[in-house]
Formats: structure tokens, sequence, C-alpha cells
């Protein structure tokens, strides 16, 4: 098999994956109504403004409310509205691709915008830094301590990781951060409860940085938590069964050096699965990161995903719902292809 | 004598992926015509990737060919559906190479011997279980009930191949392939499986087909020798005659590579066939032997695909080498 | 002076369900140039002999004792460090039981054998240099040297595998059941291999196999292992035409001949587990000449020069 | 053999052991709360702020008070519907109603309340007399109350409390205070103005003597006996409660509209093992069965359930799960149902791969030589051999179940008729408990959720050994 297949096969997966994600997001909005009355909502909102600025031009109220509803039904024929749902799935499927959703109800970015879009990209950044920090402390400390833990099996510290791991497997992580705003922030005072800046925020930029550093140290330490010892584990399981294959004996028979078996002959035959692991754990990742962002107000997508469910947003879950997935499908392919570098039996 | 067992023209294609949205046949068993006598016991000789095992499952029907017919006792099985098949699974049998994955590792030695009985609805329980007894019996598995409780992990190699044996016994097939029935377990008990084979063949009148790669044994427990090279019968005959003198020169090169325990060999080269037997997805044309072959005569063997052809009385060579029936000499 | 002399060589293994008396009391030497072909059937202790000569120990290994002579110096009390460094690969090479599993996957062929080399301080032209010679010398083509394992096909390994022993130039080579995952043809070739490169670079062998056959094509003198203990060693004439030793007597005669209507025999019963060996003779419970003196441990008698047999029925032999 | 050993090989370990008794503790505890709770508990309790009314607000548990040197109230709320004693009198009959709490804390309860639920009469209106009895044996008479006549028109039988009930707040009662500054007077000899007892409370008098010129808190056995005389023997009464305010309720405290989290997290129980089993049930059921169809029968089924199961394998769960969950309402089931549908293709990639390998088995080629039907070969060699794993996945898909529900509840697409662990969670997490360090409400019910995860974790990891050499063997 040649690259270009598996890329292709794996390509294809993701792609249908979101294909999939979409075709559930518009037929479940389709089917139940929500839709329509997205849609409608649009119209009126439309209409509102219209009739401000017809209102200008047009004296006549008959007159007015004539051209409003010729208007509205332009409008409605628009968004297809006087046609039934299924009719409209292409479009419904343009329409959250391009998150062209609307506006939301109650919820503004910073500068005032109520447009969908806006709002989640305006939060994306947010979530991507913290994300990625914790996926890359987590990738450190797990392939630092596995490898150390591969070489002492059985040891007591390498039981103790063992049921670390297992436990993390029963721990919900947004419990795990409560309890630490709990212990951290309300009774030792050591950092702050939430949020990403403190009020007022310091004016200068390298104050600013630590600032939201500061901040991003209880969040982070909660997805790195509750996933580290998984991770961990997993990277020693993994480090472990290379090291038992027998082409690792004959490295050491060769008389190499142990550090170059461990490096040449284990980690990087080891890698390719350990990458593998990385892929599976990265949906876990992005629902941790909603429900960290959520416990911890940190102004990212996760939590925008709460402030839309209390607010009985549609627009905004829906958008959301989709650029998680997004998010989660270009990773994926980027750890694939990372993969097939690191594999060579995949690359020819 | 009438044939049992009956091939001919019987192909066997695999469809292999390789490569984006390409689909390769690997020719597992192409074109091969062959029969069985009742009573007697074939072997069939090949290198991994001949298609011997592929042809010995084909007998037994596990495999659909791809073209071709296969005769059982005179009757066409080759496109009978599965319930159509119940009076030939009772009468075909098989015994596999690998002693531990043969038997399944959940059931003891009795629930094991009972699944044939069970399947055919063969006799009550006490029926069964005299038939399970005297079965261990047969096999040398001796006490029988101390045997016919154990689970296949608590057997040696050679007695659950002895199960093995046990259980393609259970409903007096007249048919048995056997596939590398001792290729994994040790020389020292090699023999004493197939003595014990071919006392049962003389008990029950069993047909064997026996498939291995050790032409070595072959000679020893066959009535005739089928060499098989990439899917193609290329040498067929009796066991003793092959050996004494073979013909075509993959035999030839074969047999002469077999080691015999011999303090001289260690003056001397072996002789060895060049090269390494291609994929079946990548047979030469022709005849699939030349590339690799001491007697290659260009322009004839890299063009016309030699036929089997009856060069003595009962001996079959595919090679050009042999254009025609030899006189008697 | 023997380049390789093991003396009451002891390696056992603890597992779950007890002690695996895997060698036990084994003693033999190879002269240097020689052939020593080590026999036994599976699970008599063939492998566990040459890991423990390369120092290759599990983990979970009980005892490990006895003496391991090289050249003159003995190997036991050497640190693991100091062997690593000076011995392994570079005086004792070792060729594993199945190329497919020695052979790292993900590193190119040249690599995997230049590696010790490299490591050991050599450049790495002069490295790619050497490697491209020994792969020409095992009768590989030298493109060879940038192809990744799983684009050689199984003889192909096989040679580069034995090419990857003999960088270091050592004097002793350890074969594992070189060839036992390869079809007959293969082997051959591979045998011939092996037979040309102890002629031509005098190499000292040990050849580990449970084909007495094969073994033939390369040994000058045999040891016959059987439980963990060898019960009968001497030299190729000696032990492949006239075996003295019942056990070396049956596997010869179970060994299928092609060239002579001798009809192979068997033993019965099975070999015995390593757990827990028959007292006395090991052999004893499979044995046709069993008697009384069987049920206590027989001596190693030496029956010439070249022979020796553990076995009582040579009691009367001196 | 085999199939008994796993449960032998279960309890052979450590973790086995301990996840097998936590798992009968826990399903106790269900049992217990199935058989005693409504079934429409979340709606008509939990949810509804009339039943928590006489309950203090965010009061941390009563054992707290361990902790501290200052032992404080203990809010207790006590109900009767059956007199202790009834007297018959000439004319009348008098139920009596005696509430009794042996009273040790430092300070005064912050309230007493009465309630009294249905009274039915027929000729004169029932007559209450409330007194109270301290255990320095003194006593007075708290209060006096009789149930309003009939109005003009109304007929007999004659119905009063029955939709809402009579609730008196005895501390605050103008004659309960007259009472108590004559009995301060009389009994105690400690002269108090009405007016002091209207702004301090009656409290601090009634729960304490005078010592050297202070008021000390009196500990002991109080009664309130409540006596309600009735003058037809048709006549009757339905429920009394008497509460006496404190800062400290229970065994796990209140949240901050009073609800007893004991009652809600006890609930939670049953809940959680519900979803769990369920859930975990069910997708095994269908990924091993698709797992192998797919493995086994091959062909075009074989394709579109890999295609299928690769696809749901791959979309990331919670945020497809909050838009089900948002989009279709908040309901346990559909929840449930959108777990399964997401979790089986995990599965079923296993179980396929699985199947092939036992498939290419020799004894699977053996059974099809002896001529067993496909069915016959999964039945009896294809799914023993997978059985142990199918089931200690089944056992691990539980906890992912319930941390799933439990995320949900947080996100508030908790199901609100059915109340659990996270939804508790989410209303101590909303209401700010988290930063006013209501830790009662925080702490109890996530160590639950962990508990009963880790339960089913321990008794996977349990399962381990059992299951992990035959693996192995596969491989």
């Amino acid at each position: 098999m040649g690259v270009a297949r598996v890329l292709t096969v794996r390509g294809a997966t993701l792609f249908g994956v979101l294909v999939a994600v979409l075709l559930i997001l518009v037929v479940t909005l389709g089917a139940t109504g929500v839709s329509d009355r997205l849609l409608n909502a649009q119209v009126s909102e439309t209409l509102r403004e219209q009739r401000q600025s017809l209102a200008q031009t047009i004296r006549d109220p008959d007159q007015l409310e004539k051209v409003l509803e010729s208007k509205k039904q332009e409008l409605l024929q628009f968004y297809g509205l006087d046609r039934p749902w299924y009719q409209r799935l292409p479009d419904a499927i343009i329409r959250v691709f391009t998150l062209d959703l609307g506006s939301a109800r109650t919820l503004r970015t910073v500068g005032g915008s109520s447009k969908v879009s806006e709002l989640i990209f305006e939060r994306l950044p947010n979530t991507i830094i913290l994300v990625t920090t914790a996926l890359a402390i987590t990738a450190i400390i797990g392939l630092w301590v596995g490898v150390r833990l591969a070489v002492k099996v059985g040891s007591r510290l390498d039981r103790a990781v063992s049921y670390l791991s297992a436990a993390s497997n029963a721990l919900p992580s947004w419990w795990t951060g409560i309890i630490f705003i709990l212990i951290f922030s309300v009774q030792l005072h050591l950092l702050p409860i939430g949020g990403i800046f403190s009020a007022p925020s310091p004016s200068d930029i390298f104050g600013k940085v630590l600032d939201v550093v500061w901040h991003a140290i209880l969040p982070i330490l909660t997805l790195v938590a509750i996933s580290v010892g998984g991770w961990t584990y997993s990277v020693r399981t993994m480090v472990l069964n290379t090291a038992q294959e027998e082409f690792v004996t004959a490295a050491r028979a060769k008389g190499l050096p142990e550090s170059i078996v461990m490096r040449r002959h284990i980690l990087r035959v080891a890698a390719p699965p350990i990458a593998t692991s990385l892929i599976l754990g990265l949906a876990g990742s992005l629902g941790g990161a909603i429900l960290t962002e959520t416990v911890f107000n940190w102004p990212g997508m996760g939590r925008l995903f709460y402030e839309g469910i209390l607010s009985f947003d549609e627009a905004v879950v829906v958008g959301l719902t989709f650029m998680f997935t997004v998010i989660y499908v270009v990773a994926r392919f980027l750890l694939e292809v990372l993969y097939i570098v690191l594999d060579p039996r995949v690359r020819y | 004598m009438k044939p049992l067992i009956n091939l001919q023209n019987v192909k066997m294609y695999f469809q292999v992926r390789s490569g984006f949205f390409r689909i390769q046949l690997a020719k597992a068993v192409d074109d091969v015509t062959l029969s069985i006598n009742r009573g007697e016991t074939l072997a069939l000789v090949g290198e991994s990737g001949s298609g011997k095992t592929t042809l010995g499952r084909l007998t037994l029907r596990i495999l659909d060919p791809t073209s071709g017919r296969i005769e059982f006792d005179g009757q066409n099985i080759t496109n009978l559906k599965e319930d159509e098949l119940t009076w030939f699974r009772r009468r075909a049998q098989a015994i596999f190479q690998d002693p531990y994955s043969s038997l399944d590792p959940f059931m003891n030695v009795f629930q094991i011997l009972e699944e044939p009985l069970k399947i055919h609805n063969a006799g009550d329980p006490r029926e069964r279980r005299e038939r399970i007894l005297q079965a261990l019996r047969e096999v040398r598995l001796s006490p029988e009930e101390e045997f016919a409780s154990k689970y296949p992990y608590m057997l040696s190699g050679g007695q659950r191949q002895r199960v093995n044996l046990a259980r393609a016994l259970m409903l007096k097939p007249e048919y048995i392939v056997a596939d590398e029935p001792v290729s994994m377990i040790d020389v020292s008990s090699r023999a004493e499986i197939l003595e014990l084979l071919r006392e049962l063949q003389q008990r029950y009148g069993l047909t064997i087909l026996y498939i291995t790669h050790d032409i070595a044994t072959a000679k020893h427990f066959a009535d005739r020798i089928a060499v098989m090279y990439l899917g193609r019968i290329v040498e067929y005959g009796s066991a003793a005659e092959i050996v004494k003198q073979p013909l075509h020169p993959y035999t030839i090169a074969l047999i002469e590579a077999v080691p015999e325990p011999d303090p001289a060999n260690r003056l001397r080269e072996r002789s060895s066939i060049a090269g390494e037997q291609p994929s079946p997805i990548k047979i030469p044309v022709a005849c699939r032997f030349h590339p690799r072959c001491r007697f290659f005569m260009p322009g004839k063997c890299d063009v016309i695909d030699p036929p089997l052809i009856e060069v003595k009385k009962g001996r079959y060579v595919a090679c050009h080498l042999y254009p025609e029936p030899m006189s008697d000499a | 002076m023997p380049i390789l002399d093991v003396r009451n060589l002891k390696l056992h293994y603890s597992t779950e369900r007890g002690l695996v008396h895997a060698v036990d009391d084994v003693s033999f030497s190879i002269k240097e140039g020689e052939a020593l072909g080590i026999v036994g059937e599976s699970g008599c202790g063939k492998t566990s002999i040459a890991i423990s000569i390369m120092r290759l120990l599990p983990r979970n290994v009980a005892v490990y004792s006895g003496s391991v002579s090289f050249d003159g110096g003995e190997m036991m009390q050497l640190p693991a460090e100091e062997f690593r460094s000076s011995i392994r690969w570079k005086k004792i090479a070792m060729v594993f039981q199945g190329a497919m599993n020695s052979l790292n996957p993900v590193l190119r062929a040249g690599l995997q054998v230049a590696e010790p080399l490299i490591a050991n301080g050599t450049g790495k032209s002069e490295a790619e240099r050497r490697t491209r010679e020994l792969l020409h010398l095992v009768g590989l083509p030298t493109e060879v040297f940038s192809r990744f394992p799983h684009e050689l096909s199984g003889g192909m390994k096989q040679r580069v595998v034995i090419a990857m022993s003999l960088i270091m130039n050592p004097k002793l080579l350890i074969l594992d059941e070189p060839t036992s995952a390869l079809d007959v043809s293969i082997q051959a070739q591979i045998m011939n291999l092996l037979k040309k490169l102890k002629r031509e670079l005098k190499l000292s062998t040990l050849f580990i196999t449970h084909d007495i056959a094969l073994a033939s094509d390369i040994c000058d003198r045999f040891a016959v292992l059987y439980a963990g203990q060898i019960i009968e060693s001497g030299d190729a004439d000696h032990i492949l035409l006239a075996p003295e030793h019942p056990y070396t007597q049956k596997l010869l005669s179970s060994t299928p001949r092609l060239r002579s209507e001798y009809k192979p025999d068997f033993i019965s019963g099975a070999p015995p587990d390593l757990m827990t060996p028959p007292v006395g003779c090991r052999f004893h419970p499979r044995c046709p000449y069993v008697f009384e003196p069987c049920k206590t441990d027989p001596p190693t008698y030496s029956l010439s020069e070249l022979q020796e047999s553990r076995c009582w029925l040579h009691l009367n032999h001196q | 053999m085999l199939r008994r050993s796993v449960v032998k090989e279960l309890l052979k370990t450590g973790s086995g052991r301990v996840g097998s008794i936590f798992f009968l503790v826990l399903i106790g505890i269900s049992i217990y709360v199935v058989a005693t709770y409504p079934l429409d508990f979340g709606v008509r309790s939990w949810r509804n702020p009339a039943v928590w009314a006489d309950y203090p607000k965010a009061a941390p548990p009563v054992w707290t008070n361990l902790l501290s040197n200052l032992r404080s109230a203990e809010h207790q709320v006590l109900d009767k519907s059956q007199p202790t004693q009834i007297l018959m009198g000439e004319t009348s009959r008098t139920n009596v109603y005696e509430f009794r709490t042996n009273f040790l804390s430092d300070e005064p309860p912050t309230l007493i309340s009465f309630t009294l639920a249905g009274v039915t009469f027929y000729e004169r209106s029932p007559l209450l007399n409330i007194r109270f009895i301290r255990p320095d044996q003194n006593q007075l008479l708290l209060y006096s109350f009789v149930v309003p006549g009939p109005t003009a028109g109304e007929q007999a039988p004659i119905k009063r409390y029955y939709e809402t009930p009579l609730r008196v707040a005895l501390s605050n009662e103008r004659s309960a205070i007259s009472a108590v500054a004559d009995f301060s007077r009389s009994s105690l000899g400690v002269d108090v103005d009405t007016a002091q007892l209207t702004r301090e409370g009656i409290l601090k008098i009634l729960f304490s003597s005078p010592e050297a010129g202070h008021f000390r808190i009196l500990k002991g056995v109080y009664a309130v006996q409540v006596a309600v005389e009735l003058y037809d023997s048709r006549d009757s009464v339905g429920s009394l409660r008497l509460v006496l305010g404190g800062s400290t309720f229970g065994v796990l405290g209140t949240d901050s509209i009073g609800r007893d989290l004991a009652v809600g997290i006890l609930f939670g129980f049953p809940v959680a093992l519900f979803i769990g089993l369920v859930t975990s049930t069910l997708t095994t059921l269908v990924g091993a069965f698709a797992g192998i169809v797919s493995g086994y029968f091959g062909g075009k089924t074989d394709t579109l359930i890999q295609r299928v199961s690769d696809i749901l394998n791959n979309i990331p769960l919670l945020p497809i799960l909050i838009f089900l969950a948002f989009i279709f309402g908040q309901n346990l089931f559909v929840i449930i149902f959108v777990l399964i549908a997401f979790s089986w293709p995990g599965l079923t990639v296993i179980m396929r791969s699985m199947v092939l390998q036992i498939k290419s088995e020799q004894f699977v080629e053996a059974a099809r030589v002896l001529g067993a039907s496909r069915m016959k070969i999964v039945v009896q060699h294809i799914f023993p051999q997978t059985a142990p794993y199918v089931l200690a996945q089944m056992i691990f898909l539980a906890p992912a179940a319930i941390l799933a529900e439990a995320a949900l509840s947080f996100l508030g697409l908790g199901d609100p008729s059915i109340p659990t662990w996270g939804q508790i969670l989410e209303s101590g997490f909303r209401s700010g408990a988290v930063y006013v360090g209501f830790w009662w409400w925080i702490i109890p019910p996530g160590l639950l959720i962990i508990f009963t995860a880790m339960t089913f974790v321990l008794i996977a990891l349990g399962l381990e050994p059992a299951v992990n050499p035959r693996l192995r063997r596969l491989r």
C-alpha cells in the first residue's frame, strides 16, 4: 500500500465523518422544525431592519405593510421556507459548512457582533491555546515517565501509574476542575477561580501574557491531570511491547549501548503506535476542553457551547458542534500524516 | 480402479488488493487435474506458497473453486451448497497442521470428539460415549476416560495430533486430508503419528491426501506423489519412482536439497535452486519454473507452457525436456 | 586450546508454575575453526545455551552459574558493561532464529548491518563500504543496503542477518536455527553460504538446531541435548554413524531418509517438562533399554578420545 | 469450566474483589431506593420547592459539628401522622401528638415552626393546644388555635388545610412571645419584656436556663405536645410537622433552595446504575452482533458495517451528544440512545478483527469440515472465545456512559424529571456553590460518580487476568 492510498483512505474516512456530522446536524434540525424556526427568525430580523429603512421612504402604513409582505414572501422563498425541509437539505448543508447561521440570540462578541461565525472565531484561538498546551504537556510528561516505567516494570511507581491510569477512566474532568478551584482558589487563594484576564487587566503586553498564563494554570492542570495517567501507561505498555520484540534482543546482542537500543530500536519502532494512541485520545481531549472551559469560565469555544445551551441558542450550538468536528478532523489528519512519516511500512 | 476424488481443470484464484484501486489475482491453484484412488495415499509435495493447502481445501469443498470440476465418488460436488453437502461432510475429513490451533481451547477432548456426532445426529448419549472412548483407544490415548476429560492445553503436541486424528475418524469417513500433520511436532514423534495414520488407513480402507513440504516422509508414507510448484502440478507418479528417478528439474532440485544426516555433507556443497519462488500474483509466463531452472531453454520454456503429459505408465511430467512419452529403457 | 570452553553451565528460570531447569549442568567446548552442533528437540534448552553465552538473559533468571571461558579468558566474572563493549558482537556474534523478527522494521537494512561498526567509532562512509562488501559476500545485491526489511524476501532477510553477524569480524558465530523458517530450497542456499563463510573466514561456529540432518551440513562435532543436559557428544562420524546413547540412536532413526529404504522409527512418549524432569537418567521413561540403574543419574563416560555418552549402558565399558 | 473460572479469577484479584463488593453496595442501595422512592420523585419532590420550604438553605451536614468546638443546632423536621396518645373526654376526644428531640447543641434553634395539614370536622371546630416541655420539666402552653368554622352555606364535613397546610412560625407568634414572657417570669424568675423578646426571639429563653445572670443552653430531651381536641367521632387530622430550625442539616446538608442533598443523592444510585448498565449492555449487544456479522459473514454487509463504524467511531462524541440532547430535549432515554448509537462501533471494530482471527484458526476450519453450520460455528466456537473480552468491554463501557451522562447534566442538558448526581453538581456550579465554598454540595456527588465508575473499572481490571491470556493466545 502506498502513501497515497493510505492517506486517501484515512482522508476519505475523515471526510465521511465531516459529512456524517453535517447530515446529522441538518437532518435533525430539519426534522424537528428547528431549522424553520432559525430561518424564520432570520426573516423577521431582516424584515425588522427593512421596516425601519422603508419607513423612512414609504409613509402610507398600508403601503408599507404591502411592500413588507412581498419582501417577506421573497425572503421566505429565498430561504426555502416555502418548501419542505428535506428539499432544503443541500442549502442547509452549505449554510452549516460556511457557518452562515445567522445571529445569536443574546451572545455578543467583544466588538458587539452577534454573528455566529464571528462569535466562534473570536473564541477559537483561546480553545486552541488551551488544548494544544495541555496536549503538549501531557505528551511530554507521558513520554518521559512512560519510557522510565517501561524499564522498571513492576516497580512501585509503575504500579502507582497503572492504578492512576485505571482511575482516570472514572474521573470526570469537570469535577476535577471544580475540586481544583475549591482547593487552590477558594481555600488557598493561590490562583484565580476562572476567566482569562484579571479585572482590570494589565496594560502592557508582557503583563497581559503573564496574566493569561496565570489564568491558564488551573484549566491546563485539569486537562493534564485527567489524561496524563492513561497516556503514560499506554506509552509504557507500547514501549514494553516493543522491548519484548526479538530485534531488540538482537540489538542488545550487537553490543549496542543501552541508549541506542532504547532510542533507535525501541522508541523509534514504538513511535507509530504511540502516535496512534495520541490520535485516539484527541476526541477525548476536545470533550475535556469543552467541560474544562465551562468550569473555569475560559472564553473558548467550549464555554461558548455552555453559554449557547444556557441561552437556548440553537444557531450557536449547531455552529460549535460543526466547528469541533472540523477541528477534530483536521487534527486527526495531521496526526495520520505524522504516523505515515514514522512508519516506513506504510510509506512504501 | 475408480478414483474417489477427481479434480478436473480446477482453478482457485484469490483477489488481492495491491495498490490503489488495483485488484490482482493470486492464482493459488491454476488448472489442476488430479485423481486419488480409493484406499491409496497421495502425497502432495510443495514449498510454501505452492498452493498445496488450497488444493487440499478444494477437495474438501471448504473453498468454492473459481472454475473446474470436483468429483467425489463419481458425484459432482463442485457447485453443491453447504446444506447439500451433508453426506459429503460425513465421508470426508481433515487433520490439520497446527496441533495448537486445531482444537478449540474451550472444549475438553470429550466435547471435541462429540462435536462431529452431534452435528450429524449420530447415536444416543451412551453410544456416543462408547464411540468416543473407542476412538481414543484407537489413537492410543489411554487411559481413555482420563484423556476424555482433559483440555487441549494439558496435552503435548503429539497427543493433540492424535485427538485431531480421532476427531477425523469419529464419523468413519472414507477420505482424509492430512495437511502437514507432523510438521509442527518433534522429529522423534513424527513417525508415530504417521504410522498410526497408516494403520487406521489399512483398518478402514481410508483414502488419504497427505499434504507436506517434506518429500522424505512422503516417500515413506505415500503410494503416489504429486509435486506442486506455483499452483501447478509439475510431476506426478509413484512415490518410489519419483524419489528414485525424479524427472522434472524442480523435483530433482527439491530432492537434492533435502539433507540427510551424513558426516560427509560438510565436505560438499549442497545443490540448490537459484532464486526464490515468486509470489502467486506474479507468476512467470509459460513454464512457471523457467526463471530458476538449470535446464532453461530460451525461446521454449519462456514461450510455451508445457502440458502435464504421461511420459511413462502412471508417470506425468510438465516439462519441455520430456516432450513425448519415454521409451521404457 | 579451545576458543570456547563451557563448564557446568546452569540456567534456570523462575515462572509462575515453578523453576524451569532450561540448562542443567552443561559442559562443552569448541576448537578454533571448528563447528559444533548442539542438537535437541523443542523445549530441551537449546536457545537457553545461546543466550547464556551471549548473556542476553531474561528478567526471570533464577540460577545462572558455571564457567564460560572464551579465548582463554573467563567470561562469567566480567562486568556486564565490559562484556557488552568488548565481547558481544566483536568476539562472539549470533544469527537469531527467525530473521524476520530479528530485523528492526523501521530501519534500513544497511544501517542495521553497519550499526555496531558505527557505534564503535568507525566513520559512516567506511562503515557503509564495509557493509556493502559484506552484503556482496553473503550474495546480496548492494541495493539491499537502502531497503527496509519488509521489502526483502525471507531468504534475503536471512542473508542480511548473516551479514550483520559478520560485521565486527567475530571469532565465534552462534547460529540459532538459522534456517528453520525457510523452505528447503532456500535452506540449501543458506547452508551453502554458511559453509562457505566458515571455510573462508575460518569461523568457529556453534550451530543450534533441532534438525540433525541439517546440522550434518556444517558441523564437525555434535553435542546432543536432552531435557537441559548433554547426553552424548562426539565428532560427526561417530555421532552420525555410530551413536552410543539410545536417545541419539533413536533420534537418528526417527529422521526420515530419502536415499534409503529404512522406515523412520519413533520414540514413544513425550519429551519431559523442564519444570519437573524425571529423576535419574532423564531419558529413562522413554528408553527401550531401561534397566535398574537408570533411576539414578548416569555419569558421562568417555567412550573414546572423540566420543562421550551419559548412559548406564556403558557401565562395563571402562 | 471456563465460564465459571471467569468469576473465580475475578474474585482472585484484589481489584476484582473490591469491585465486586462495591457493586453489591451499589445494588443494595439501588434496591432500597427503588423500593422506597416514588417513581416521579424528580417532578413531585426534587423539583418542587414547596416540599423543601421547611428546610434550611445551604446548611452543611450535621456531622460538621464534630469538626468545630461550638456545636451548632441541627435542623430537624419532625413529622407525625398518628397521634401518640388519644384522651377520651365526655363530649370530645383529644389527639395528642408528641414531638421529642434530644437537644445537644450549644446554641438555640433558629426557629420553631408548626405545620398542620388535612383537618376534617363536622360539628365544632377542633381546638389545638401546643405545649412545650423542657428537660427541667418546666412547661408552658405556647400556642392555642381554633380551626376556622364553617363559612356561610358550607356543609359538613368541613375540610381545612388540604390544599395549603396551615403553617405557624411559632417563634414569631405574638401569643407565643407573651407566653414565653410569662414563663420566664414565673418559672425561671427572670423578667424580660415582650419587646425585647420580639427583638431577640423567644428561642434563647425557651432553650436555656438562667445561671448567674446569664442564660445558658439547657441540653436534654425537649418535647412539644400538640393536643387537638375533636368533637365528633368522624373528625380527623391529617399530618403534623414540627420544624426546629438549625444551621446544620442531615447527613449531607442541603442546597441553596433547602433540598436535602442526601435524598437527592440517594436517588442518584439507581439512576447511575441504570444508565451504566443499560447503555453498556445494549451497546455491547449491538457492537458484538455487528462485529460477528461483519467478521464472520463478510461480503457487502461487512463493507457496509465497516464503513459505518469507521465513521461513527471517529465522530467526536461530546459535541454531537450536546447537540442532540439540546435539540431533542433533555430526556434520559434520548441520551442513552445517542450514547449507544455512537459507542457500538468501538466494540464492532475489535470484535471484527478478533472474529477474523478466530475464523482463521484451524479448529474453525475443522468444524466446517465436520459439516457444522455457520450459525453453529459462531455460537459454539467463535462467540465463546470472545465472550470474556466482550464481558470486559461491557463492564468498561459502563463508567464511560455514567461519565457522559454526568457531563451532559453538568452542561445543563440532564433530564430534569430524573435527578442525577451530575444535575446536583450542575445546580451547585450554576448557583455559585463552588466559589462560596459549599463543599458538601460539590464533593459527595462527584465522589459518588467516581465511586460508581470506579466500581466498574475495578471489576474490569479484575477480569483482565482472565481475559488477557486468551487474547494473547488469539494474537
